[in-house]
């Protein structure tokens, strides 16, 4: 059991997260932008999460905190 | 459950100003986890560049100093003359280090001087808009060489940590990229490593780091590490290029 | 005849070249135009703006103070720019991103979903187009009628196969209503 | 078209084969515009590694006898200034741009005016002097820039063209003057001596104080050539004006919508828009100072230029003076009030 | 004592451990000075790889806290302009010394005051300014240096010592003040956080205009303090002169015999010689213009400072000028005739 | 009798102002008559630097131009991008390009600028009355290192010759002497090489000339000479660094 | 008492150093004293001179214009300077090296062949102590006094073995005629 | 039988000719000084001369023309 945790606003939506992550489980919310007008990275389906941090490792701008 | 990844206190709460996927944003953070889990923020000084890091003075939870395009060596010089039990680094780009801060690059590994570089290669110019760098690759197309790179016109890329590594001042001299986290990983334990050769004063220690810039590339943040993989490592081996523990050499 | 014409947003949203595509406009109908864009390190990820001046008479100074045409396309441009609007003046805002109601005597407010418009053809990018379709709708039919020569001058070559897209949007942003 | 690519188009058109260059906001658009058309017409464009790199390479050609041109924005100026005192010193033509932004330090990026001392009172060392052109719009970008060439090559001295970002970044349509560049014969130039004369030097030391001396005297009778004839600036209804404004550049323009307001609501104003800020037109200022009741210096600065208006009024009226720095330009509004306090 | 190491000394003294220099003629013997001294003392003296190196390095130091000190002469001071724009601009304390060589471009190595302009009006880019000190004698170099310490962290300016080849080759005798230097507190400095409080940044970027401008407006009403409270001249026989000479460093010297030359032929002559020649002591010259029948400025320039002392008279009675240039030293015989001619 | 030993008319008549036994003269007539004997002083343009060489613009017979001090390499730049025909040189000392003027250096040699660079390493700052350059040995004596040259306080000396040698648009690197007879003739056949790479347009050619500086060593003439090999020969080899016609490397 | 001397010749010749013992002299006689040497690279075989003041008011310019005292050590340097010489004042030549006649009222030449002496001592790098030596003749007898005393302060620690030799050459140049 | 000849007013006195001198035949005229000031090299018994040009190849001042 892992859970990640995006700080929504901060995410500049840019997939770096979504193409590192094993399972495959991030995605950008492509039905809303965030304040800085992007599309921010969600998981769809958080059971699936490993709590690797390959998505924390990459994204360039801190927006990931892991937990497990 | 336990948090097995949070912000590091190394870094202020200042959200980064860089493009979506651009690189400087995960060596920001590299460099504030290795100055915290070496324990040594409150001992730390950075130096901002002028390139597309020159805010980094906000990013970083420690005394900073922004210095002129291409001096940071020089600046960390006069502060670390100043404040010798400091732990001084300076962040700099290819353009800052590479172009117009050559002599004082040269000269801090020459004399030894007892820092830590933290060398950002994205093979241009970022802040002002994509230009030619020292580092880009010949036939790169940039904003000032819109045909591609000429090795008549314009010669050939640098390979700075490979110039850097035949000063004898210098202690250890590492390329790294972060375009995978095999790779993210092996920068950070670098960077640190760079660190306790400084805190255990033998000379001058500097990383390499490839780096991307999507928005001047012209690429996806993803196309982006693919296209340094590809391009830029073939040319800009990784590695060790130096290291004094080590005897030297590559 | 003087619009003087301020475009705020994102970077990244097509600011400058709004901005570009009105300014060749005015040149096309033989009037003095000026353009002046915010550059800089703004422009990673932050606002961007930009100022446009079409005129029949010689343009003084470049800037936009106070314009009669506010193009916007993010809340915080929004909020630094709409007590700027001359009395007159019409502000154009991408109501997709900017969920503010507001309203002030003798200002025309335009609120289009220039983005979610713009989603729904395949590419948010043009929702500057859309926005600036809507401002056509506020001038004189012969701009509308250039427009298509503007686009061709201000499309840089490897992109020209886009125009018929950047055309269509102006036109739902010119019907819309 | 932008006011930077303008410039880049007029020196190739003034028959600027060379430019040498290093990358800085707000003027990337001239090294790029450049970077494009010179290989296409066999000239040379090349980013240096610096601008103290540039500025040499700069010497170099203008020695070798070639029109040549570097651009930068104001830490790169500073940068040059050692390079552009040896060319001074070395009577080398060449012309140099600075599209000025808000200082000091790394400062901003935004539009400003506060290198005019550099330009006008020497950034480098030692006596010299630089012709120094300033436009306020595109169009006259063009001009100056075609000028700035002959004039180089005509006195022998660096010329700058004096900007500011929002002059750079701006575009409006320009006209391109047909003219074909006059082009003299450099005797003096160093492209090799083909065993056909004595070598050529290109220098500037003089070790003996006595020959230094000589030619700076020398070199001050050419600047007091250029002081006479070349003095270039606009004015616009002075003859009446109580209140005169002063202003250069960019600048000007937003003076101009005060001097109309102030026109429309009775107010004699005039305005006096210096194109030289070196040579200064000090006479006309002179001149003006015995006649109107106030001058007002407008810049972005805290006021420099505003220096040379006192010195040319020597005194005859009052000299007012509103600034504003960092990249803030001024308001129109905010010149008006000032033209009312001193009516 | 020569000035030269009159400098280094005095330097030394006034608690300056951090030195960072690259070697010219003709101040070497400042480098060599502190080459030996500080290695004594515990302190630092660094040769860098340039001037550019140099000037840096004296931002890293002033950013961190200690007071530090840097020496070129004229095109190495040239080279500095940016770095002394960025120390400006970061409202970081320095010195810098300059002994002044004939210019521009290598020029020659003799004694010249043709970086005047440079120094006052601004060699880097922005709006900003130097307290520029320019003491006439041995004696007064190590006053001026001990002076210039404490006005650069009272004010957080970098301060300029401008002398010329002759003062810093030139042996006299000194006394050394028994001062021990205020040291103030530099709760602003860049040492490290010892994790007890919240970063200290040294920057002088400010990309926003409205913050810019703030900035230097604020530095502005420090310039006008200073202004105000450290203007330093002295003034010889003045109250009664028909003609004031206005003179500064080891030219003022030179000015004084022709001076007393005057005196003794009858004729009623005085002596200005400004200290700082930034902040300018223009207000006793513009007094002096209201009583005296001419000003003679004497310079080794073409004339710079002149026009400050134009600027300062507003008009109120003649300025002569006498100057040499490119090494050569006025004659008092020559100054003499000039005094005459306004007499 | 035939005269077999004359001055070249590669010179001018002017004397060489330098102190007596100063190997200055000596690469200046090596230099003149290289060039007499390929026949390229009609095409020659040379560049003087600062430094104790700073006249050499009155001793060498063709087309001069003085340069700041370091920058020599940019105006060289300048001077052959202007007239690419022309045969461009330039003359430096170790303070002028491996101090003030390293970036100009590595950037001439990266963009394989096509011009050639004589550079006089005496290991110290002959001009200014002998201070340490970045070329002075560990321990030795200067003005500015009375104390001797400390790695912990000024670093390493630079090899300049190997450091440019990582560069690729180095074509041709030799480090030479002019101690002996035959180390004379070395470097006068290095010189022309030199000259014939530019000649064939192969890119960036530099012979490092190992000199002696009498006055500021405290040493007479015969005696620098000994010290030079004795010293300097040990720290900085003879031989060729670059020379791609051979592949490269040592 | 003001004497304002110039001492001039090669680089090398001892030139700034002859001053500099002129200088520590007026020191140690409580005068008000100056030295300014000519410096950079006319020192590299060139020419070089100094400028010594030895008063007992405060020196203003410490430029010697018009020498009351010219040490001249070669022939170039006597031709360039011998005009200047003040009224009433003195010129000692090194007649070795200097093999002109010349004369002019008011004017004190005294010729010394200072470097053939020095060099029959076995160093002719002394020849300025000697012409040195002949000037102190023409000085109140304190001078000569105390010289030794200045030349303690002005020779360098490691050359002080070679204070007797110099002292030696001072009185050989003071006693001769 | 070879000669060299010194053009005597340039010659500093360096000795570098006389100690590269095979033969050991140059010395410095002790006896006279050349307008510069230096005791100018000269050779003592030219026959011994080889005409092997190596005091012209080292003199930095280019004062030797050598015959043979
Ligand atoms: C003296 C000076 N020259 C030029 C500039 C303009 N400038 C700003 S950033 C930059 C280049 C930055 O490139 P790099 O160091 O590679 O950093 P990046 O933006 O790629 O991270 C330049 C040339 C400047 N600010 N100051
Ligand atoms: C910008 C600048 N900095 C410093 C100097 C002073 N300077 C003249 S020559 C020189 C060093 C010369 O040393 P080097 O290049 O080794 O030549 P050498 O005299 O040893 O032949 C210096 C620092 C100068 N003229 N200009
Ligand atoms: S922790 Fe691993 S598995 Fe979970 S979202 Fe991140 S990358 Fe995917
Ligand atoms: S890597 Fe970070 S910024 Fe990029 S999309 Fe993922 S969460 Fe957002
Ligand atoms: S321009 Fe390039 S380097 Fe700069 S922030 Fe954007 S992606 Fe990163
Ligand atoms: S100082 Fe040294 S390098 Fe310069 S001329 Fe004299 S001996 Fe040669
Ligand atoms: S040519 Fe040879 S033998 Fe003759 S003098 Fe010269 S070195 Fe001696
Ligand atoms: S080598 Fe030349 S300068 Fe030296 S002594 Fe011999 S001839 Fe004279
Ligand atoms: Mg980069
Ligand atoms: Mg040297």
């Amino acid at each position: 059991m892992a859970k990640v945790i995006f700080d929504e606003n901060s995410c500049k939506g840019c997939e770096l997260c979504a193409h590192v992550c094993p399972k495959k489980i991030i995605a950008m919310a492509k039905d809303r932008l965030n304040s800085k007008g992007f599309h921010p990275a969600e998981v769809a389906d958080m059971d699936k999460c490993i709590g690797c941090k390959f998505c924390a490792t990459i994204c360039p701008d801190v927006v990931i905190t892991v937990e497990k | 459950m336990a948090v097995v990844f949070k912000r590091t206190e190394g870094l202020t709460d200042a959200p980064f100003h860089y493009c979506p996927g651009c690189t400087h944003g995960i060596v920001h953070r590299l460099i504030a986890e290795a100055l915290e889990e070496l324990d040594v923020l409150g001992d730390a000084i950075g130096v901002a560049p002028v390139g597309c890091a020159v805010f980094a003075y906000n990013y970083f939870n420690c005394d900073m100093q922004q210095a002129a395009h291409g001096r940071a060596p020089a600046v960390a010089t006069g502060i670390k003359r100043a404040r010798p039990q400091s732990i001084v680094f300076t962040y700099q780009g290819d353009g800052d280090l590479a172009a117009i801060g050559t002599g004082e690059i040269v000269h801090a590994a020459a004399r030894r001087e007892n820092i830590t570089v933290i060398f950002i290669n994205n093979a241009t110019y970022g802040m002002t808009g994509g230009q030619l760098a020292p580092t880009s690759l010949v036939g790169q197309i940039t904003q000032t060489s819109p045909y591609g790179r000429k090795v008549e016109l314009q010669g050939y890329p640098i390979r700075v940590s490979e110039m850097l590594a035949t000063l004898e001042g210098a202690a250890f001299i590492k390329r790294c990229s972060v375009d995978s986290i095999k790779n993210i990983n092996d920068a950070k334990a670098s960077i640190k490593k760079a660190f306790r050769y400084q805190m255990d004063e033998m000379g001058f220690s500097m990383v390499e780091i490839l780096s991307t810039c999507p928005t001047n590339w012209g690429l996806s943040p993803v196309e982006s590490m693919e296209w340094l993989r590809e391009n830029m490592i073939p040319h800009y081996p990784l590695g060790v290029f130096k290291d004094i523990e080590k005897g030297g050499g590559v | 005849m003087t619009r003087e014409i301020l475009i705020a947003g994102f970077g990244g949203q097509g600011i400058l070249f709004g901005g570009k595509a009105l300014a060749y406009l005015g040149m096309v109908n033989n009037l003095e135009v000026s353009w002046l864009p915010s550059y800089g390190p703004e422009m990673r990820g932050g606002t961007a703006n930009c100022h446009v001046i079409i005129s029949d008479k010689p343009i003084g100074s470049p800037i936009v103070v106070s314009p009669t045409d506010l193009i916007v396309m993010n809340l915080p441009s929004f909020e630094k720019f709409k007590k700027n609007v001359a009395k007159g003046g019409n502000i154009f805002a991408d109501s997709s991103l900017i969920d503010k109601v507001w309203s002030r005597k003798g200002i025309n407010k335009y609120d289009i979903p220039a983005t979610q418009m713009a989603s729904e053809m395949g590419n948010s990018k043009l929702a500057n187009m859309i926005l600036l379709g809507k401002m056509l709708s506020t001038m004189d039919s012969v701009f509308m009628e250039t427009i298509k020569k503007a686009l061709e001058m201000s499309i840089p070559p490897s992109k020209m196969h886009l125009l018929d897209i950047n055309l269509k949007a102006i036109e739902a942003g010119f019907n819309y209503n | 078209m932008k006011g930077n690519e303008a410039i880049a188009e007029a020196a190739i058109r003034a028959n600027c084969k060379h430019f040498f260059g290093y990358p800085i906001t707000p003027q990337t658009e001239i090294s790029a515009y450049m970077a494009k058309r010179m290989p296409r017409i066999g000239g040379v464009f090349l980013q240096a590694e610096s601008e103290v790199a540039a500025i040499n390479m700069v010497y170099g050609a203008a020695g070798a006898g070639v029109r040549v041109m570097t651009s930068s924005s104001s830490p790169g100026i500073s940068l040059k200034a050692e390079g552009i005192s040896y060319i001074a010193g070395a009577d080398l033509p060449c012309v140099i741009v600075n599209i000025v932004r808000g200082g000091p330090g790394l400062g901003g990026i935004q539009p400003a005016q506060s290198d005019y001392f550099q330009a006008v009172k020497g950034a480098g060392h030692g006596d010299y002097k630089m012709i120094v052109l300033a436009p306020s719009s595109v169009q006259e970008v063009v001009d100056c820039t075609f000028d700035a060439f002959d004039l180089a090559d005509k006195y022998r001295v660096p010329v700058m063209i004096l900007g500011d970002g929002m002059l750079g970044q701006m575009m409006e349509p320009v006209v391109f003057p047909e003219k074909s560049p006059k082009c003299e014969q450099k005797d003096w130039a160093t492209c090799g001596t083909k065993n056909k004369r004595k070598p050529n030097i290109i220098n500037s030391l003089y070790i003996e104080p006595q020959d230094l001396e000589r030619l700076i005297i020398a070199r001050q009778q050419r600047y007091n050539a250029i002081a006479e004839k070349e003095v270039r600036f606009e004015k616009e209804n002075i003859e009446d004006a109580d209140i005169v404004l002063v202003a250069y550049g960019t600048t000007a323009r937003i003076v101009k919508a005060a001097y109309e307001k102030a026109r429309k609501n009775g107010i004699k104003a005039g305005i006096i828009r210096p194109i030289t800020l070196w040579p200064f037109p000090e006479k006309i200022i002179a001149e003006t100072a015995q006649r109107a009741k106030a001058i007002v210096c407008v810049e972005m600065s805290m006021g420099q230029m505003v220096e040379d208006v006192r010195l040319a009024t020597g005194g005859a009226c009052p000299v007012g003076f509103y600034g504003r720095a960092g990249g803030m330009v001024p308001e129109p509004e905010a010149i008006y009030d000032v033209i009312r306090r001193y009516v």
